[in-house]
């Protein structure tokens, strides 16, 4: 019998598989689709919960975040794609021009 | 069959962001078909758009409603903010037009997203509804990473941008985690579903988990330790303008909502937010101010002092009173004017490729360029709590809101750490007035738009510093709608 | 309170302001025309306070002269300027050395003049506002704005070897007293507030209020921390001498004769009366600072090399014997340690101006660089003569005075104290005649003294006022003293009957005594005594 | 049977994002990401969110997994291919991490009991006539603002994008 | 006439002013003339106002004269007001007096000085604080011209300031003074709370009144003592007297012989009535003087600088006055310190005469013979001695033989002391004349040739002294009842005081015959001392340097006068500016300024590390949004959960 907490805990563990990848890959790249996956994991839990409280509210809000991320990912790319012409490096251990 | 039920459309509430949006497009079109000289033409547009969003939002003062189905509210809260990001953004652009030129960055998409940001943030501060103070956010959020990243040549710009979008990202995140979880939890997603949920007690710990959430969403977007980390550096590499429109306007537009989400949320706010607000507050002043004594880049260190002031306007949350929150108010109005200053100066004094951001670059100022020393050194005693400036009687205020509320050792460490501010404040002025620089610079070339700003920020420095007794009044009654 | 056709204390207190305003338009080039402008408002200013003066109603106790405004209403903040026996002399001393300063630098500062005759000019607005403000607000204000033109002053003009290290220390070392001072005025607005039904800065009104103990306490602490580094008292004093020496030669004498006496003021404006029961238990440990201050001052200053380092340890000293007459809290201590304030103010200034002259000759200020001076400067020996003497204490002038009634009104209460403070004014004798003699008497050893010129006209003019004063002080004193009689007395009763009320109803008044009771040996030997057991009691009952 | 499918989307959906992590060619972590989508989709599905799940296929598996694809290919990235990051600190972020999840687990576990997560009427709120028909009606009547304001964010990404990917200003 | 006695004080202090600011071009003789005059004017006003006091009836010979409030300050009130009684009268009169013979014998003595102007700017300045310190009808007043006499011997000792050794031996003396005058200001702190007053009369008045007054009455006067030692050069407090020797011969005749010096016995007759209440401070003011007496006199014995002889002489005098009035005969003390005014200024001004004429020369051991060569410095000189050593019927006599006598009523071992110091006075005194004046010429060619006699404007006011140290003694001639003017005069001034000691122990009154035999004794110790001079200096010159042969100790210890300043430097002067280095290197500069900058330091280097944390790096600053995250949900988790 799956409950609501199967959900949550899925997208939690998501939700963690996505900061795992923000902290540990060096791969600006990936690190893009890390949040994307935070993203997601929240997506699942809204799901859920209009799910189990039969109201649209969170289906829409589902809608709107998966716009941001569009929108994110495109300006994401296009800063990745510009730094990768000028450092020729999408290694994000290598972008610390600025520190301290 | 569904039934549509039209929404209540109120235009009047969002004239002024929908003047902006309209300035913004008109801007857009204008570049795309101008061949030269777009950048004067789209600052003049935008400059209008601005103007007449100020006249739009004049007759909002007085008003007291909810709008779009509970998307939006339309009070003298949001009137004040409108109010305060339409000063930002019109300083900006005056501050922006000659330093563009001098930059060589011939781009009108400059303004178009200046103007889009500040209609975000008006969204985001008159957000009745987690949604749209979320959709605000983003569009504030993702126009300031590509302006912070504008700049083409230089490589610290994009890198600030990308870090700026990462973390961004991350925080908005955790925030819509938040939001997810406060609408499981049974509270809905308006703030007055949410009121409901909180003030009838049994509050869940999922709802509250979601609300802290929400808590480090807007820490993120405030630079409250220790979720400032992207400030520095962001603020460092972005455009000196666009810097200054960052730590006034994303910053005010932040606060806004933050303060919104949190007293309508609550009544007042129950112990456990403020004692997170308190460390918050704490932790923020204290590494804002000790961090900065230490820069020699000018921008990073008024990076970190703004992420000291973030600290001090926390303590204007923790009080949580109406007066505190007027009193944070009162703050981000005189911060607005006292840091834009700043920062069009630095914006000025940087030159061409903001070559001389360094401390020792402002060396023999006062010599070569006397009342652009002075005017900094204004904004400067300001920043640092001088009286009779804005920034003093800020400071008091929101000291005296903490103090009624009994948080003495909170006030203390604001005092402690705000002596300790004044130390890298007055290097800047010993570096202008007492030091002697090795080599000549480039004279500084002023525009007049350039100098209405400062000299605009610099009267309102003093003026609202020494006859505070309005503004304190319209503060305090922009935040009636709130409690 | 009578109220007059013409606001004189905001005109003295704004007109260098209005000078500044002019002066930002004159052309930074014409430096004498920038000179006389200064000049011209600083004399201004003092004919305004000689009005002060002449309207002053010398046998009245209350404030006078009272301007008051509703400034920030909402918070209970109004402008309320007023003057009366304490403030009037420090005001007027204040005013009277505006002229003088510029005057004095006249030949000296040579560069950026403009910058400097506006940060004096604004200095003097702030300093005048300090001893005027009946406001905590507006007091607070006026305070933290003499901050910047005194560390501009340090810091541009100073020379160049430790200016810039000076000037910050001392802006730092000032802004943590004050602004934990800021935060004790806030609390007690808030107490006071509750109490009296009205919450409000308004300094009479807060007299009013019989803050707790123990909120006593703290508050007191604070404005005592803020005063005391001004004074400065002993352990917070070592921003003095970097101050003295590094700033130029009027920035000192602005220093030493007006700056450190805000701190002095605000002991007897605000710290005692607002606090009298924290401030008169403190008195025992106030008074053993006070007296280290007189013996370490005269002590370290004896082995300076340095004639400005010297003066500066020697102002440590005498302004202990302010601190200890002021603490002593009998009426000739009172008006001794106001009448200190001024003589201090005149003498040292002075001393200040004399060091700046030879300095001006020879650019150094090291004693082993000069010896002899008075056969190459006898108008100049005279002169320097005089005001050694003065500040030495010597009778007939105005030092004399001030410590003479100091130490009586000590002697009173604390005898100890009074015997220990007394040895002062032997060490004073020495470092003082010993710089003299190493400075000016012996054979002209150093080929660089034997060319140098006597005063000036234009300087003798500036030492000329001073002088009078001096004199005058010395000869007498009652000018000076009849003023002030009706205020202190008047503080001094305010304050024991609010210190009994609180104390009583707090359930000490036991050990509430009183101190004009002990006025046999016997009585005050142990009265002294006496004091250091209330406050330590009453520490120990905090600590609960 | 809808335990059984949520097991099973479950495990791709966790699998996939898994490799996502920490496989390390990215290629093959945007095919595992496309993956994942879908398995998130599958999911929505099983949730009665038939709309959702299609504009997760169409939005996300599509546009938005081709425009990183695109991205790597343009880059070239497929020569680097960095490993992950070996930090002395990374275990404090793993940790961190466990410790977050446990903190999220207890208000999940604290604040529902009861396993009942499919109430007739609640199928019938999210689904009569169709899921579709009901979203757009909140969607332009209800959230009729946002909505306008989500057409200005992507105004202003896609301003932001052009600007920034160009090499020229 | 009375009302007018202000003039007395101003009058110099008009000269004062005339001479300090407006004579820039005066030529000597004007300025000279003025400084004189103007002390002479007020000679005059005194001799007047005496002779209408002598025509008041003896009760009622007591004037003050209000010039105006000088301070009020809550129930401390002081006013500038003048005392005319016999006492303050008698000093007056010598000051005055004497003062102006010496302005006088200045002109001449200084002619040709660099700083001819200074010199008698500051000449009038003292006498104007002299005459405050004596007319002063309270004790502030009196403290006032108590300083300024102290400043101006400074200023004068160091009149020669390229001198290094003359402008320290004016610091010393205004240094040790300072150190006398925090006794007496304490004593005046104690007097005020004891009486809320401070003028003499209505003090003396209170005084007896108050209940057991012994120890507090004892604590005052043994402060106010202090004062007097530091001022009257006693021990321990006499240091500076002979280095103060580096100024003009007419200062230390004038301040240091006549008028300053004598300042110390003057207060404590004033305050005879609360001496008198406290029998342990006038044993401890006969002690201490008798000791100096002895002690000046043995140094005195050995030196061979006639100033420096003379100084010591002075100290030992000075003791005499204080033994005196320590045994309760302050009549006497004062007599003695009239007429000790009258020969001591005689012996220096001719000793100064004397350095005239050896143009410049101090050293006995390079004089001798010169009678011949300048006869009537040598004839007043020798009149000086002769009355110091107590000849009859030289003015030294009478006021030292009753001394004596008043000591042997107090107690022998006193008189003793006093008789062993006489000796040793007429020993050392005609031992400088012999040396100077008689025997063989040991002058250095170089001065030789240009010997010769002082003009007479310093001649003639060496003979006027002359007179009156040979007449001067007969006001208070002793045994004929009634003969004893001076006593009498002084009556009401210390009869209050003589009432409260006689009440003590019944004064006994000696026989005429005792009276006689002292007196022959004390003239036959004159005869002693002069015998021994010549002998030694005169008949067997070898012998001398035979005694310091026999016991070289006991003279190198004396000669260096008991190494009392070197013990001075070592333990206060020395000490104390080592500790203050100390104090201000070590303490100050480390401890209390290092914690300051410390302070700042620490912040600073605080700050630097929280910037360290900034690695400009992503994921770390992902990480501490992380952290923070986990923090607070940690937080409410705790809290809630």
């Amino acid at each position: 019998m799956v409950t609501l907490q199967h959900y949550l805990i899925l997208s939690a563990a998501l939700f963690g598989l996505g900061v795992a990848g923000v902290m540990m890959r060096r791969n600006l790249i990936i690190v893009l689709m890390s949040l994307e996956l935070m993203l997601n994991a929240v997506n699942l839990t809204f799901v859920a919960f209009s799910r189990y409280l039969g109201g649209l509210e969170g289906q829409v809000f589902v809608l709107f975040i998966m716009v941001v991320a569009a929108a994110e990912v495109a300006v994401g790319l296009g800063i990745a794609v510009a730094l990768f012409r000028q450092k020729g490096t999408v290694n994000i251990n290598e972008i610390n021009l600025m520190k301290w | 069959m569904v039934q549509i039920k039209l929404p209540e459309i109120i235009l009047t509430g969002i004239c002024p962001a929908l003047l902006l949006c309209g300035a913004g497009i008109i801007a857009l079109m204008v570049g795309l078909f101008l061949r030269k000289g777009t950048i004067g033409v789209s600052a003049v547009i935008s400059l209008v758009g601005v103007a007449l969003g100020f006249l739009a939002n004049m007759p909002l003062r007085t008003m007291k409603q909810i709008a779009f189905n509970g998307m939006l509210t339309v009070d003298a809260y949001s009137w004040f903010f409108n109010m305060l990001i339409l000063i930002a953004a019109g300083l900006t652009i005056l501050i922006s037009t000659r330093y563009l030129f001098d930059q060589g960055l011939e781009s009108y998409e400059y303004f178009v997203l200046l103007l889009f940001c500040s209609a975000g943030m008006m969204f985001m501060v008159a957000g009745n509804h987690l949604l749209t103070i979320f959709i605000g956010l983003e569009t504030l959020s993702i126009s300031v990473y590509v302006l912070t990243g504008i700049m083409p040549a230089s490589a610290k710009a994009r890198e600030s941008a990308l870090k700026y979008l990462i973390l961004g990202a991350f925080s908005s995140a955790v925030f819509l985690y938040g939001a997810a979880l406060l609408y499981g939890s049974g509270a809905s997603l308006s703030l007055d579903g949410l009121a409901k949920y909180f003030k009838g007690g049994q509050v869940s710990l999922m709802a509250s988990a979601g609300m802290v959430m929400l808590i480090v969403g807007f820490g993120f977007k405030v630079a409250a330790v220790p979720f400032h980390m992207w400030t520095p550096d962001v603020y460092e590499g972005a455009p000196a303008p666009i810097t200054g429109f960052m730590s006034v306007g994303v910053k005010a537009a932040a606060f806004a909502a933050f303060a919104r989400v949190l007293f309508e949320a609550s009544g007042e706010l129950p112990a456990i937010w403020t004692n997170i607000l308190w460390c918050l507050a704490a932790l923020t002043m204290i590494l804002g101010n000790l961090a900065a004594l230490v820069q020699e880049n000018i921008k990073r260190m008024l990076a970190y002092s703004s992420i000291a002031h973030a600290g001090y306007l926390l303590i204007g949350m923790v009080a949580g009173t109406p007066e505190g929150t007027s009193s944070m108010l009162y703050y981000l109005l005189a911060y607005t004017f006292t840091n834009l200053g700043a920062f069009g100066i630095v914006a000025l004094v940087g030159r061409q490729g903001e070559a001389n951001v360094m401390l020792d670059d402002y060396r023999g100022l006062s010599r070569t360029h006397p009342m652009l020393a002075l005017t900094m050194s204004l904004f400067l005693f300001s920043l640092a709590g001088i009286p009779p400036l804005a920034g003093f009687v800020a400071k008091f205020a929101i000291f005296k809101s903490a103090l009624t509320q009994g948080y003495i050792w909170l006030v203390i460490i604001g005092v402690l750490t705000s002596a300790a501010s004044v130390f890298y404040y007055f290097r800047v002025v010993m570096k202008m007035y007492m030091e002697a620089p090795e080599e000549e610079l480039a004279a500084v070339e002023f525009s007049p738009g350039m100098v209405l700003a400062l000299a605009v920020a610099a009267v309102v420095i003093i003026y609202i510093g020494v006859f505070p007794t309005t503004y304190l009044g319209l503060a305090a009654e922009s935040v009636k709608p709130l409690f | 309170m009578e109220s007059l056709p013409f606001p004189i204390l905001t005109f003295i207190t704004f007109v260098p302001v209005v000078a500044v305003l002019i002066l930002l338009f004159v052309n930074r080039k014409s430096h004498d025309l920038l000179r006389s402008i200064a000049l011209i408002a600083m004399l201004a200013d003092f004919v305004g306070s000689l009005f002060v003066y002449a309207w002053f109603d010398s046998s009245s106790a209350a404030m006078q002269l009272v301007e008051s405004h509703p400034w920030i209403p909402t918070w209970g903040i109004s402008y309320k300027m007023g003057i009366d026996g304490i403030s009037l002399f420090l005001v007027l001393l204040t005013t009277l050395l505006g002229p003088i300063v510029i005057l004095a630098s006249w030949e000296d500062i040579r560069v950026k003049v403009k910058e400097f005759l506006i940060s004096l000019l604004v200095l003097q607005t702030g300093m005048v506002g300090v001893f005027l403000a009946l406001d905590l607000f507006l007091f607070y204000v006026f305070w933290e704005i003499v901050l910047i033109p005194m560390y501009v002053l340090i810091g541009i003009w100073g020379n160049p070897a430790r200016r810039l290290y000076a000037a910050i220390k001392f802006v730092l070392y000032t802004v943590v007293g004050s602004l934990l001072m800021l935060v004790a005025i806030l609390v007690l607005y808030l107490t006071a507030g509750k109490e009296l039904g009205e919450y409000t800065f308004d300094l009479l009104k807060l007299y009013q209020a019989h803050v707790p103990l123990q909120a006593q306490f703290w508050m007191f602490m604070a404005f005592f921390l803020a005063f005391a580094i001004k004074v400065p008292m002993f352990p917070f004093h070592t921003w003095l001498p970097d101050a003295h020496t590094e700033a130029p030669t009027v920035g000192s004498v602005v220093l030493a004769a007006v700056l450190l006496k805000m701190g002095t003021y605000g002991f007897v404006r605000f710290a005692i009366p607002l606090f009298p029961n924290a401030a008169l238990d403190a008195t025992w440990w106030i008074c053993w600072l006070a007296l280290i201050g007189i013996v370490y001052g005269a002590w370290v200053a004896m082995v300076q090399s340095d004639v400005k380092r010297l003066v500066a340890f020697s102002s440590v000293s005498h302004l202990g014997f302010v601190m200890l007459g002021m603490f002593a809290f009998t009426a000739q201590g009172l008006e001794g340690s106001i009448l200190q304030m001024i003589n201090h103010g005149l003498s040292t200034g002075a001393l200040f101006l004399i060091v700046g002259m030879i300095y001006e000759r020879r650019h150094t200020r090291l004693i082993e660089e000069f010896g002899g001076l008075s056969k190459v400067m006898p108008v100049f020996a005279v002169l320097f003569m005089v005001f050694t003497l003065s500040s030495i204490g010597l009778p007939g002038l105005n030092g004399f005075i001030g410590e003479f009634l100091i130490l009586v009104g000590t002697f009173k209460v604390f005898p100890w104290y009074a015997v220990i403070g007394a040895t002062g004014v032997i060490f004073a004798a020495v470092y003082m005649l010993w710089m003299f003699q190493r400075v000016m008497f012996g054979e002209v050893t150093n080929p660089k003294n034997l060319v140098l010129k006597d005063l000036s006209a234009r300087e003798v003019v500036v030492l000329l006022p001073i002088l009078v004063f001096v004199v005058w002080i010395g000869v007498y004193p009652n000018t000076f003293l009849k003023p002030m009689e009706p205020s202190v007395k008047k503080l001094i009763e305010q304050v024991e009957t609010k210190r009994k009320a609180v104390a009583e109803r707090e359930g000490s008044a036991d050990r509430v005594v009183n101190r004009e009771a002990g006025t046999t040996v016997a009585a005050s030997l142990d009265g002294t005594r006496l004091h250091g057991k209330t406050a330590h009691e009453e520490r120990s009952e905090w600590s609960k | 049977m809808e335990t059984i499918l949520f097991y099973i989307l479950a495990v791709i959906t966790l699998g996939s994002a898994f490799f996502v992590i920490f496989l390390r060619r990215p290629i093959h972590n945007v095919l595992f990401m496309i993956l994942t989508m879908i398995g998130l989709a599958g999911l929505f599905v099983v949730l009665q969110a038939e709309f959702i799940a299609m504009v997760q296929l169409i939005v996300y598996a599509g546009a938005v997994m081709v425009l990183f694809l695109f991205v790597i290919m343009l880059l070239n990235l497929e020569a680097v291919n960095l490993p992950t990051d070996s930090r002395s600190y990374r275990w404090l972020g793993g940790l961190l991490i466990m410790v977050l999840a446990v903190e999220l687990m207890i208000p999940i576990f604290r604040s529902f009991s009861g396993p009942e997560l499919t109430a007739a009427q609640a199928a019938e709120k999210l689904s009569s006539p169709n899921n579709t028909t009901l979203i757009a009606g909140e969607l332009f009547t209800t959230y009729l603002l946002p909505f306008e304001i989500a057409s200005v964010l992507l105004l202003a990404a896609m301003i932001g994008a052009v600007i920034l990917s160009r090499t020229k200003p | 006439m009375i009302d007018l006695v202000w003039l007395i004080p101003v009058l110099p202090l008009i000269g004062f002013l005339i001479n300090g600011l407006l004579a820039r071009r005066l030529n000597e003789q004007t300025i000279g003339w003025i400084g004189s005059l103007s002390v002479g004017g007020s000679f005059v006003v005194a001799l007047l106002i005496f002779r209408e006091l002598l025509g008041m009836d003896p009760a009622t010979r007591v004037r003050e004269v209000v010039v105006y409030n000088w301070m009020t300050a809550g129930d401390f009130s002081v006013n500038f007001a003048l005392l005319v009684d016999p006492l303050s009268m008698v000093m007056m009169l010598v000051v005055t007096g004497v003062g102006f013979l010496i302005h006088v014998y200045s002109i001449g003595y200084m002619h040709g000085e660099l700083g001819f102007r200074r010199f008698f700017t500051y000449l009038n300045l003292f006498v104007f604080n002299m005459l405050l310190l004596v007319c002063a009808n309270n004790f502030l007043l009196m403290f006032v011209g108590w300083e300024g006499v102290g400043l101006c011997s400074y200023l004068l000792i160091g009149y020669y300031y390229e001198k290094q050794s003359a402008s320290d031996a004016g610091k010393k003396a205004f240094v040790v003074n300072r150190v006398g005058d925090f006794g007496f200001l304490v004593g005046i702190f104690l007097i005020f709370v004891t009486f809320h007053t401070l003028d003499f009369n209505a003090v003396f008045k209170a005084a007896p009144t108050i209940e057991n007054p012994e120890a507090l009455m004892t604590l005052i006067t043994l402060c106010l003592f202090v004062g007097a030692t530091g001022k009257s050069a006693q021990i321990p407090l006499y240091t500076w007297l002979p280095d103060a020797m580096e100024g003009p011969t007419p200062v230390s005749a004038l301040i240091h012989a006549a008028t300053m010096v004598t300042a110390g016995v003057y207060m404590v007759a004033r305050c005879s009535v609360l001496y008198a209440l406290a029998p342990t401070s006038l044993l401890v003011v006969a002690i201490i003087g008798g000791l100096t007496a002895l002690y000046a006199a043995t140094i005195g014995i050995t030196q061979f600088d006639i100033k420096r002889v003379l100084a010591y002489s002075t100290i030992s005098q000075l003791g005499y006055m204080f033994m005196a009035c320590g045994v309760g005969a302050f009549a006497t003390g004062i007599f003695h310190l009239m007429t000790h005014a009258f020969f001591k200024a005689l012996l220096f001004l001719a000793a100064g005469s004397v350095m005239h004429a050896m143009s410049g020369e101090l050293d006995m051991r390079k004089m001798g013979a010169l009678r011949h060569k300048i006869p009537y410095t040598y004839w007043t000189y020798l009149f000086g001695t002769l009355a110091i050593a107590g000849f009859f019927p030289f003015a030294g006599f009478f006021s030292k033989d009753e001394i004596l006598m008043y000591a042997l009523m107090r107690h022998p071992a006193f008189w003793v002391m006093g008789a062993l110091a006489a000796v040793m006075t007429a020993f050392y005194m005609f031992r400088s004349v012999f040396m100077t004046f008689c025997g063989e010429s040991r002058v250095e060619p170089h001065a030789a040739h240009h010997l010769h006699e002082s003009p007479p404007i310093i001649i003639v006011p060496l003979m006027i002294l002359a007179c009156l140290s040979l007449v001067g003694g007969f006001i208070g001639f002793p045994i004929v009842p009634g003969w004893n003017h001076f006593g009498e005069w002084l009556t009401p001034v210390f009869a209050p005081a003589k009432a409260i000691i006689e009440h003590g122990h019944h004064g006994a009154h000696l026989s005429v015959n005792v009276e006689l035999l002292l007196m022959a004794v004390s003239v036959g110790i004159a005869v002693v001392g002069l015998l021994g001079a010549y002998w030694a200096y005169i008949a067997d010159t070898s012998i001398p340097d035979k005694v310091i042969q026999g016991l070289p100790e006991p003279h190198r210890l004396v000669y260096n006068k008991y190494w009392m300043d070197e013990v001075y430097d070592f333990f206060f002067v020395n000490s104390i500016v080592g500790f203050s280095r100390l104090l201000w290197k070590r303490f100050d500069d480390l401890i209390v300024d290092g914690i300051v900058n410390g302070a700042a330091w620490l912040t600073r280097g605080f700050g630097q590390v929280l910037s360290w944390f900034q690695t400009g790096l992503v994921k770390d600053y992902a990480l501490s949004i992380l952290v923070g995250l986990v923090a607070v949900i940690g937080y409410l988790v705790l809290k809630m959960g």
